[in-house]
C-alpha cells in the first residue's frame, strides 16, 4: 500500500516532468515530418518561459503569459521556418543559434526586467491552477499535452494536411507537382512546431515551477530531440518517451531521498539513471530509426 | 474532361496549348540559354511528340509548360487565352498534366494517399475511400491496371507509372504531358502504354510525350517536333518525314562507326558470374540465377531494358550490392560478397552508372577526385600521407588527355563541373592503370560526338591491350560496334548471349522483350 | 587600461564580486550585496557588482576591478572565489579584498568564515520537535552539490535533530521516531530538482524540509504549498526551513517555520566599514551563534528581510502585513517547549558547552552520518 | 576577375555582416531596456582589443573553445552531428588531475596529463561511436545523454576520488609539475595556447594531408561514394568519434593544467562546463574549418572577455553578449547574406520613398 501511494505521487510527478519534453518533441515531430529540423527547442523552452512569465506577471493571467509563451513560439518558429524554408538556409546553425540566443535573453531579461540575475519567483497570481489529488496537483496543462499528442498524432496518422506534411518532407517534388505549396506547409509545420514548444516553456514558469531561473529548461530541449530520435517520429511514442524520462527523472530524485540507498549507491549515479535508460530504450529496442527522405534539406523548385 | 468530338478529327483539332519564345536560363550557372525561342504547340485529339537526345532541353521546356518551372521569356497560351503559370497547380488548373522523368510519388504511401495530395478537399477531412473508387474506375476506364490501396514503394516500376498517369488523370487536365515515360518499362508495358495514350488522343486529349528513341515517335505520334540544344530544329507530321529525316535533325552528323580492332581469340577467363542470387530491398528477387564468363582481351556487351538486372549485376560484382546466393570469380578466386576495396584491389576498374550519387563526391575539389580509388597507393600518398604534387600531376595528365574541363584542381569543387566533364574525368581515372578488368556502366551517357569516339577508342585499346570489359548500354548502337559478344538481360537473368558480328538491333530488340 | 573611469571620482566605490549562482538566489549571494548595499548607502559609497558567466570569469572580474585601483575594497562571495582572490591579492597587494566562506593567507585579504553547523543545529533541534509533535516520521533535508561548506549544514542538522529529540523525550516523556530524509541534488540551479526532492521526502513522512540549495528552496516551497493545497491548508505543517536569508516572508509567512541563517550581509557589511573608515586589516574572522553572525530567524529579522522582498519585487506592499500575521501565528501554534528547547540549545553552543560537528573531510563527514543517522 | 575576387571573399563579408546584425541586434534590445548601446560597444571593444591585457585574456579564453569547435568541427566533416564534446571534456579534466597524482618531472608531466587528458575524451567517445556502427543509434542522443552521464560521474570523482582534503568545493589541484606556464604575467594566457594551435594545425593537416582524413572527409560527404570508394564507413566513422573525443580531451586537460589560478575542476564542474556546447558555436562560426575554428573562437572569446568589462563600465549583464553570439549564429544560418541585403536594400529604400510620398 505504501509502495503504491509512493508509486503514485512519483507519477504524478512524472506527469510534469513529462510536459515540456512532449510538448517540444511533439511539436519537432511536426516540423521534421515536413522536413525541418530544428534544433533550437532549448531556446524556445528558454525564451517562451521568460515571455510567458514577463507576460503573465503584467496582466496577472497565467492565460496570458501561456499565450505569450506560445505566441514566442510562434516567432522564433518564423524565424526559423523564414531562414530554413524561404532562405534555403541551414537548419541546424539557425537552431545552434536559436540556443544560444535563448540563453542569454532570459539571463539578460532576469536581470533587466527584474534586477535579479539568478531567479525569480513568479506571484501566485500569475500562475495556473492546479488540479489537487491525494498524489500531488496535476496540471491542467498535462491534460491538455496529452489531448495535443493525440490530435497531433491523428493530425499526422489520419488527416490530408498530415499527409502534405509529411510528402513534403519525403518527397518534396512529388508535394510541389500534386499542387501543394510545399514552402508553405513547411514554413506552418515549423511554426506551429515551435508553438507547442512555447507552451512547453511556458508550462515550466508559469506552472511546473512557478519561477524562472537561467538555467530553466536544463538541457530539457536536447532530451525532447533525442526523444524525438526515439520515437521514430510517432507522438505517442513520443508521449511515451517523454514519460520514461520524465519517470526516471522523477524516481531518481525519489530513490535518492530514501534513506538508506545512499548507502550503496551514490547519488550521482541515481541521477544519471534517466539518461542511461533512455539510451538503453533506444539501443535496445528502438535501434535504427527512419527520418523522413529529405529531412533537414531546403527545397527549391529549380 | 475533354470533349470528345470525335467528328472534328484530329487534324482540325483546337489548339490546346501554345508556347511562343520560349527561352529559359539558369540563375548564376548558365551564361547560355538552356531553352532558346521554342515555339512549340498542341491540339485536342492528337499525340505530339518532343523529340531529342540527352540533355536537348525536352524536360525542362515540358516543366515550363506543365508550370513547374517558370520561363525567362516567352508567352503561353491555353485555349487561346494567354495565361501565366507559376506553379504545377496553375498547370493543373489550366488543364496540363504532367507526368515526370522521375517518379513524384512518396514510395511510403499508397496510390491513393499520393493521389489525394492534389485533390482539393479540405484539410482535415480524408476522403481515402472516395479517392479509391475514383482512381480504381479511371483505371479501369484507361486499362491503367493498378491497385490504388498498395504502397507505392511495392509496385513495380510500370505500376508505378501508372500510377503516376492516374495521379494526374484525376485532376481531368485536357493536356497531358509525359517525359520519357518509357525508360524503366518493359517493352510489353511500354505497348500498351501507347494503346492507353492513343485511346485518350482519340478521345480528345492533347498529349505531349517526350522521347529520344525513334520506333517510339513513328509508332505513337501523329507530329513531332525536334529540339537540338535548346532549339527547335523542325517540326513535321509524323506521315511527312521518315526515321532518317528525324535522326538526321536530331543529332549533329552521322557518326562514322568503323572500329579498328584486333581480332578475339578466346583467352584465360578473367570474371565469371555463376548463378547469381540478389534481392532487392522489399525481398522481391532482382537477380535471377545470372551467369557469364568476361574473358581477357574481351569486350562483353549487356544488353537490355533499364530495370532488368543491369544495375544490380554490376553491384554485385563491384561488392556495392550482397549475393545471396551464387558466386563470383575474378582471376580465378572466389570473391563473393568481398568489400569493394577487395574487388579494386583485385583490379577491377568501375565506371558508375550514378557518376555525380557515387561516381564524384561532388563538394571534394576535382584533385581529390582525381585519385577518389587511388589515394591509398604510391605514389598519391606515402605512409599514409597525401601527396600533393603527384595528385596534382596525375590530374593535370588526366585533364590533358580526356579533355576535362576544369578551372582549378585544388580550388574548384566537382560539383561546378557538367555532367560530360564529369564523365570525362571518371574515364581517365578508372583506365589509367590498364587495369585488368573494367566494369562499365552507360560509359558515353551525356557525351559529346567527340567524346563518345574517344571514348570508343579508349575502350578498343584497352581491350586490345588485353583488359576484360563489361560494357552496360542502353544504346544498342553502341552495344553492336564496341562488344565482341553480347548479353541480353531480361528480368533478372542472362537470355541470350550472341556474338556481335551476327547481332542486329532487331534481333537484340527481340531477345530484351523476352520473345 | 580599460579604458573607463576619464572622469574624476569624488565618490569611493567598493566592488562584490559574486560566484556563478550569482544574485538573486535569495540567499548567499544576495546576502553579500544586501550587507554591502546597505554600507554602501551608510557610508554614501558607490557599489558595483560583477557577476561571472562561468567560472572563466572568476579571476578575470576580480582583476579587472584590481586593475582600475579605484576601488576601497573589493568582496568576493563564496568559496569558489578563493583562487582568484589569492592570486589578485598577491597581484595587487596594495588593493583591500574580504573573502567569504573561505581563508586566503595573504595580509590585503580580510575573510570571513561562519560556523553553518551551529545555525543548522537549532533548525534541526526544531524540525525534530515540531516533527515529534505533529506526528510526523521523518524530517528532511535538500541539499545542492556536495561540497564541504553544505557538509557542515548536514552534520549540524543531523546533531541538532538528535539533540532535539533527547529533548522531546525529557520534555513530553515520549520518545519519538524521526528519522532523517536526505538528498543531494546535485545542482544549485535546476528548481525542477529541488521541488522533486522534497516532494519525494515529504511523501515519504517528511514534516519539515531545510532548504541548502540556494534556488532549489523555491523548488522546495512549490512542493510544500502542493502538500498544502491537497490537504487545504494555507498554513503548514509540512513546513520549509530556510537557509542563509531569512526566507521565513516567502509563502505567504506560513509555510517556513524558521531559516537557518548565515549573515553574509554582516560579513560584507563589516568589510566595507572597515575600508571605508580606513582600518582594513588582513586576518579571518569566524562568525558563529555567539556575535550574531549565524543563528534561526526570529520577528525584528523577518521585517528586515520583507523590505529585501520587496526590493526585489518577491512580495507586495499590500501583503506585509499579512505575512507578518501569519508568521506570528504560525510560530504561535509550535508548542512553547519547542521554542525553549532551541533557546536552550543555542545557549549550550554559545557558552561552549555543546559543540556540532563541522567536518571538513569525506572521512569526518562519514563518520557524522554514522553517529547521527 | 572582379566578380571571382567577389566569390572568394564573399564568405568573410557574409560572416562579417552576421557580426554586424548580431551587434545590431543586441543594440536593440539594450535600448529596449533602457541600456546605452554605444557606451555598451565601446566597453566591450576597448576591452577586447584596447590593450594587451585584454587580448592576452581573450586568448586565454579561446584556448579550450578551439578544441571543442575542433570536436564538432570533425564531425561534421566526417558526417557526424557530433554534440559530445561537453561530456568528453570532463573526461580530460578528470583525467588531467587523476595524473596529478603521480610525481614525475615537469615537462613529462605536462605530456602526460594532456595523453591522459586526450585518452579519456577518445575513450568517452567510443560508446556513441559503437552504439552508432553497431546499433544504429543517432549520435545526437548518445551524446546527449552521455554528457549527462559524464557530468555527475565527474561530480562523483571530484568529490570522491580526487577531491581537495583542504577545500573540498574543487579536485586536487594540478601538481605544479604537470602546469603549464603563464605566458603573460598578470594574465591568465598559458601555453596551453599553443597546445591548441597546435592540435588545430594537426588536425588541418590529418584532414587534408592524409589518407585517413581524405577518407573521413569522403565518409562525410557522401558515404555511397565511399563505399565505392573502397572506403570502410564505419571505420572512418569511428575516427571521427575519436579524433572528436582527443580534442575535446584535450581541451578538458588544458582547463586544468593550464588554466590558472585553480588548475583544478570544482566539484559541480562549472571549471568547464559549456565548452564543449560553446564549441559548437565556435565550430559553426569557424566553417567548421580548423583555422577558421581558431579565428571564431578568438572572436567568441572576445565577446565573452569584453562582456566582463563592460558590466563594469556600462552595467550591461554580460549574458548580453550570448544574445548577440546567438542572432550571429541564426544569421549564419541565411546563406548568401550579402545577396539577400542586396535584394532587401532595394525595396527598404523604395519603401521609404512610397512612405515618403504618401
Ligand atoms: N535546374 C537546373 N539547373 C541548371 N541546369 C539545368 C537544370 N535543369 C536542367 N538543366 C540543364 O538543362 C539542359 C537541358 O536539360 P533537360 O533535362 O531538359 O534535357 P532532356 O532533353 O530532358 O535530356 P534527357 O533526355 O537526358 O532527359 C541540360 O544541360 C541540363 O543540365
Ligand atoms: N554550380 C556551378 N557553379 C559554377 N559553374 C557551373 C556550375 N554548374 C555548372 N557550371 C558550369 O557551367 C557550364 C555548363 O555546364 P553543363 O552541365 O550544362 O555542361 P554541358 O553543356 O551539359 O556539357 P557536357 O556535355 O559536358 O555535359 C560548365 O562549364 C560548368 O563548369
Ligand atoms: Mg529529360
Ligand atoms: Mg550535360
Amino acid at each position: 500500500m505504501e509502495f503504491f501511494t509512493s508509486f503514485l505521487r512519483i507519477l504524478v510527478i512524472s506527469l510534469n516532468a513529462m510536459v515540456p519534453i512532449t510538448l517540444a518533441a511533439v511539436g519537432e515531430i511536426i516540423g521534421e515530418r515536413s522536413g525541418v529540423i530544428d534544433i533550437g527547442l532549448e531556446g524556445i523552452l528558454l525564451i517562451s518561459a521568460f515571455t510567458g512569465a514577463v507576460s503573465a506577471q503584467a496582466t496577472g493571467s497565467p492565460y496570458v503569459g501561456l499565450l505569450a509563451g506560445i505566441v514566442t513560439g510562434f516567432a522564433i518558429g518564423a524565424l526559423h521556418g523564414f531562414i530554413s524554408v524561404y532562405l534555403k538556409g541551414d537548419q541546424v546553425i539557425s537552431g545552434v543559434g536559436i540556443n544560444l540566443f535563448g540563453g542569454g535573453l532570459i539571463a539578460f531579461g532576469l536581470i533587466a526586467v527584474w534586477q535579479t540575475p539568478g531567479h525569480h519567483i513568479v506571484p501566485a497570481s500569475a500562475r495556473m491552477p492546479k488540479i489537487d489529488t491525494p498524489f500531488g496537483g496535476i496540471s491542467y496543462i498535462t491534460i491538455l499535452t496529452l489531448v495535443i499528442v493525440f490530435l497531433v498524432y491523428y493530425l499526422v496518422s489520419n488527416t490530408k494536411l498530415g499527409l502534405k506534411i509529411n510528402i513534403c518532407g519525403e518527397h518534396p517534388r512529388a508535394a510541389d507537382v500534386a499542387g501543394i505549396n510545399v514552402e508553405r506547409i513547411r514554413f506552418f509545420a515549423t511554426v506551429s512546431g515551435a508553438m507547442l514548444a512555447g507552451l512547453g516553456g511556458a508550462f515550466m514558469s508559469l506552472d511546473w515551477f512557478g519561477v524562472l531561473t537561467k538555467e530553466l529548461a536544463a538541457g530539457r530541449g536536447f532530451i525532447a530531440l533525442a526523444t524525438v530520435v526515439f520515437s521514430k517520429l510517432n507522438p505517442l511514442l513520443a508521449l511515451l518517451g517523454g514519460f520514461i524520462f520524465g519517470f526516471f527523472d522523477s524516481l531518481g530524485v525519489w530513490v535518492s531521498s530514501a534513506a538508506g540507498v545512499k548507502k550503496y549507491i551514490p547519488w550521482q549515479f541515481i541521477l544519471m539513471t534517466p539518461y542511461i535508460v533512455t539510451l538503453l530504450a533506444v539501443a535496445g529496442a528502438i535501434g535504427r530509426a527512419r527520418f523522413p527522405d529529405k529531412l533537414g534539406e531546403p527545397y527549391q523548385r529549380e | 474532361m475533354p470533349k470528345t468530338d470525335t467528328a472534328e478529327g484530329k487534324d482540325t483539332g483546337r489548339t490546346l496549348l501554345r508556347a511562343e519564345g520560349i527561352s529559359k536560363g539558369f540563375p548564376g550557372v548558365w551564361e547560355h540559354l538552356i531553352l532558346n525561342e521554342i515555339d512549340f504547340d498542341v491540339k485536342e485529339g492528337e499525340v505530339h511528340t518532343l523529340l531529342g537526345e540527352n540533355g536537348a532541353g525536352k524536360t525542362v521546356l515540358a516543366n515550363i509548360l506543365s508550370g513547374f518551372y517558370g520561363s525567362t521569356a516567352g508567352k503561353i497560351y491555353i485555349q487561346g487565352e494567354e495565361v501565366e503559370l507559376n506553379s504545377p497547380q496553375d498547370g493543373l488548373e489550366h488543364g496540363v498534366g504532367m507526368i515526370h522523368q522521375e517518379v513524384m510519388l512518396a514510395k511510403p504511401f499508397t496510390v491513393a494517399e499520393n493521389v489525394t495530395l492534389g485533390t482539393d478537399d479540405s484539410d482535415f477531412s480524408y476522403p481515402l475511400d472516395k479517392v479509391e473508387s475514383r482512381v480504381y474506375r479511371l483505371s479501369q476506364k484507361y486499362g491503367l491496371e493498378v491497385d490504388p490501396t498498395v504502397r507505392v514503394g511495392d509496385l513495380s516500376a510500370g505500376e508505378q507509372q501508372r500510377a503516376e498517369i492516374l495521379k494526374v488523370l484525376y485532376h481531368e487536365p485536357q493536356v497531358l504531358i509525359l517525359d520519357e515515360p518509357t525508360s524503366l518499362l518493359t517493352p510489353q508495358e511500354a505497348q500498351q502504354l501507347f494503346k492507353v495514350l492513343r485511346g485518350m488522343a482519340d478521345e480528345g486529349f492533347g498529349i505531349v510525350f517526350i522521347t529520344h528513341k525513334m520506333e517510339e515517335v513513328m509508332e505513337v505520334s501523329d507530329r513531332v517536333t525536334v529540339l537540338k540544344l535548346g532549339k527547335v530544329m523542325g517540326e513535321t507530321d509524323i506521315e511527312e518525314t521518315d526515321e532518317e529525316e528525324l535522326t538526321e535533325m536530331m543529332l549533329d552528323e552521322k557518326i562514322p562507326i568503323h572500329l579498328e580492332r584486333k581480332e578475339f581469340k578466346k583467352q584465360s577467363t578473367s570474371l565469371s558470374v555463376e548463378d547469381i542470387y540478389v534481392t532487392g530491398p522489399r525481398g522481391n528477387t532482382q537477380l535471377n540465377g545470372v551467369s557469364l564468363d568476361l574473358h581477357e582481351g574481351e569486350i562483353l556487351g549487356v544488353a537490355g531494358v533499364s530495370g532488368n538486372g543491369q544495375s544490380e549485376l554490376i553491384e554485385a560484382i563491384t561488392g556495392l550490392r550482397e549475393i545471396d546466393e551464387g558466386s563470383l570469380i575474378i582471376e580465378g578466386e572466389d570473391m563473393t560478397n568481398a568489400s569493394p576495396r577487395e574487388i579494386q584491389e583485385k583490379g577491377v576498374a568501375h565506371m558508375p552508372e550514378k557518376r555525380r550519387e557515387i561516381g564524384v563526391v561532388e563538394p571534394m575539389t576535382v584533385g581529390e577526385n582525381m585519385v577518389l580509388r587511388d589515394y591509398r597507393d604510391s605514389p598519391f600518398s606515402w605512409h599514409s600521407v597525401l601527396n600533393r604534387s603527384a595528385i596534382t600531376n596525375h590530374a593535370e595528365e588526366i585533364i590533358e588527355e580526356f579533355d576535362v574541363i576544369a578551372p582549378d584542381i585544388w580550388k574548384s569543387e566537382t560539383r561546378i563541373l557538367s555532367g560530360g566533364n564529369i564523365q570525362r574525368m571518371i574515364l581517365g581515372r578508372e583506365s589509367w592503370r590498364d587495369p585488368e578488368i573494367i566494369i562499365a556502366s552507360h560509359p558515353t551517357h551525356g557525351l559529346d560526338r567527340r567524346a563518345v569516339s574517344h571514348t570508343w577508342e579508349l575502350f578498343i585499346d584497352l581491350r586490345d591491350s588485353g583488359s576484360a570489359i563489361l560494357l552496360v548500354s542502353e544504346d544498342l548502337d553502341e552495344v553492336i560496334s564496341l562488344s565482341d559478344r553480347i548479353a541480353v538481360m531480361f528480368e533478372g537473368n542472362v537470355v541470350g548471349i550472341v556474338d556481335s558480328d551476327e547481332a542486329d538491333k532487331s534481333e537484340l530488340g527481340m531477345i530484351m522483350t523476352g520473345a | 587600461s580599460l579604458g573607463i573611469n576619464a572622469v574624476a571620482q569624488d565618490k569611493k566605490k567598493i566592488a562584490v564580486v559574486t560566484d556563478v549562482g550569482g544574485r538573486g538566489d535569495l540567499s548567499f549571494n544576495d546576502m553579500g550585496f544586501k550587507g554591502a548595499d546597505e554600507a554602501a548607502a551608510e557610508f554614501g559609497v558607490e557599489l558595483q557588482v560583477a557577476q561571472p558567466a562561468s567560472e572563466a570569469d572568476y579571476l578575470p572580474n576580480v582583476r579587472n576591478l584590481a586593475r582600475t585601483g579605484d576601488y576601497e575594497v573589493i568582496i568576493g562571495v563564496g568559496f569558489l572565489l578563493t583562487d582568484a582572490i589569492e592570486t589578485a591579492a598577491k597581484q595587487f597587494p596594495d588593493q583591500n579584498f574580504a573573502l567569504i566562506d573561505a581563508v586566503v593567507d595573504q595580509p590585503n585579504v580580510l575573510n570571513f568564515v561562519f560556523q553553518e553547523q551551529q545555525s543548522s543545529a537549532l533548525v534541526g533541534a526544531l524540525a525534530a520537535m515540531t516533527a515529534a509533535h505533529y506526528d510526523y516520521s521523518k524530517v528532511g533535508i535538500v541539499l545542492g552539490i556536495e561540497i564541504p561548506p553544505l557538509w557542515k549544514f548536514e552534520a549540524g542538522y543531523r546533531f541538532g535533530i538528535k539533540w532535539g529529540l533527547d529533548y522531546y523525550e525529557k520534555v513530553t516523556g515520549e520518545k519519538a521516531n524521526v528519522d532523517l530524509l536526505w538528498t543531494y541534488t546535485g545542482t544549485f540551479s535546476d528548481v525542477a530538482k529541488g521541488k522533486s526532492s522534497a516532494n519525494a521526502q515529504i511523501s515519504q513522512g517528511a514534516g519539515l524540509v531545510y532548504n541548502v540549495a540556494g534556488p532549489l528552496g523555491l523548488g522546495i516551497l512549490e512542493a510544500v504549498k502542493d502538500k498544502l493545497n491537497q490537504q487545504g491548508k494555507e498554513a503548514g505543517p509540512p513546513f520549509m526551513i530556510g537557509v542563509d536569508a531569512n526566507q521565513d516572508y516567502m509563502g505567504n509567512g506560513n509555510k517556513v517555520l524558521a531559516s537557518g541563517m548565515k549573515r553574509v550581509d554582516r560579513a560584507s557589511y563589516i568589510a566595507v566599514k572597515r575600508a571605508v573608515e580606513g582600518n582594513f586589516e588582513g586576518g579571518t574572522e569566524v562568525l558563529g551563534l555567539d556575535d550574531q553572525g549565524v543563528g534561526m530567524s526570529r520577528y525584528n529579522q523577518l521585517v528586515d528581510f520583507i523590505q529585501f522582498g520587496l526590493k526585489g519585487d518577491q512580495i507586495k506592499e499590500e501583503d506585509v502585513d499579512t505575512i507578518k500575521d501569519n508568521w506570528l501565528e504560525m510560530r504561535e501554534e509550535i508548542p512553547h517547549f519547542v521554542w525553549t528547547g532551541v533557546n536552550e540549545l543555542e545557549n549550550l553552543i554559545v557558552s561552549g558547552s555543546l559543540t556540532p560537528p563541522a567536518p571538513s573531510t569525506e572521512e569526518e563527514m562519514k563518520d557524522v552520518r554514522k553517529e547521527y543517522p | 576577375m572582379l566578380t571571382r575576387i567577389y566569390e572568394q571573399v564573399k564568405p568573410i563579408l557574409n560572416s562579417f555582416l552576421a557580426g554586424l546584425i548580431g551587434l545590431a541586434v543586441g543594440a536593440i534590445i539594450m535600448a529596449i531596456w533602457g541600456y546605452a548601446p554605444f557606451g555598451a560597444y565601446d566597453a566591450l571593444f576597448t576591452a577586447i582589443f584596447g590593450s594587451f591585457y585584454g587580448f592576452s585574456s581573450t586568448l586565454a579564453r579561446a584556448t579550450p573553445l578551439i578544441l571543442t569547435g575542433l570536436t564538432f568541427a570533425i564531425g561534421v566533416r566526417g558526417g557526424i552531428f557530433n554534440i559530445g564534446a561537453e561530456g568528453q571534456v570532463f573526461m580530460g579534466a578528470l583525467a588531467a588531475i587523476s595524473v596529478s597524482l603521480l610525481s614525475l618531472p615537469s615537462g613529462i608531466h605536462v605530456l602526460v596529463a594532456i595523453i591522459a587528458g586526450a585518452m579519456a575524451g577518445a575513450i568517452w567517445s567510443l560508446p556513441p561511436s559503437f552504439l552508432k556502427i553497431t546499433r544504429g543509434v543517432h549520435e545526437v542522443i548518445s551524446t546527449i545523454m552521455l554528457n549527462w552521464v559524464a557530468l555527475y560521474f565527474g561530480m562523483y570523482a571530484v568529490v570522491e576520488w580526487l577531491g581537495d582534503p583542504q577545500r573540498a568545493e574543487k579536485s586536487i589541484s594540478a601538481a605544479t609539475t604537470s602546469r603549464l606556464p603563464i605566458m603573460v604575467s598578470g594574465t591568465s594566457l598559458t601555453y596551453a595556447l599553443f597546445v591548441s594551435l597546435a592540435f588545430s594545425l594537426l588536425i588541418f593537416f590529418l584532414l587534408w594531408r592524409t589518407t585517413l582524413g581524405f577518407e573521413l572527409r569522403v565518409v562525410g560527404q557522401n558515404p555511397a561514394a565511399a563505399n565505392y570508394a573502397g572506403i570502410k564507413e564505419n571505420y572512418s566513422i569511428n575516427s571521427t568519434f575519436i579524433l572528436g573525443g582527443l580534442a575535446a580531451g584535450v581541451a578538458g586537460a588544458l582547463q586544468i593544467i593550464g588554466h590558472p589560478p585553480t588548475y583544478a575542476l570544482y566539484s559541480d564542474l562549472s571549471t568547464v562546463r559549456n565548452l564543449g556546447f560553446d564549441g559548437i558555436g565556435v565550430a559553426l562560426i569557424g566553417r567548421n574549418h580548423p583555422i577558421g575554428v581558431i579565428f571564431a573562437a578568438v572572436f567568441f572569446a572576445g565577446l565573452n572577455v569584453g562582456a566582463r568589462t563592460m558590466q563594469i563600465t556600462a552595467g550591461v549583464p554580460l549574458e548580453m553578449v550570448r544574445i548577440i553570439q546567438g542572432v550571429i549564429i541564426i544569421a549564419l544560418a541565411a546563406p548568401e547574406l550579402i545577396e539577400l541585403s542586396n535584394q532587401l536594400l532595394p525595396a527598404v529604400r523604395n519603401w521609404i520613398n512610397e512612405v515618403k510620398a504618401s
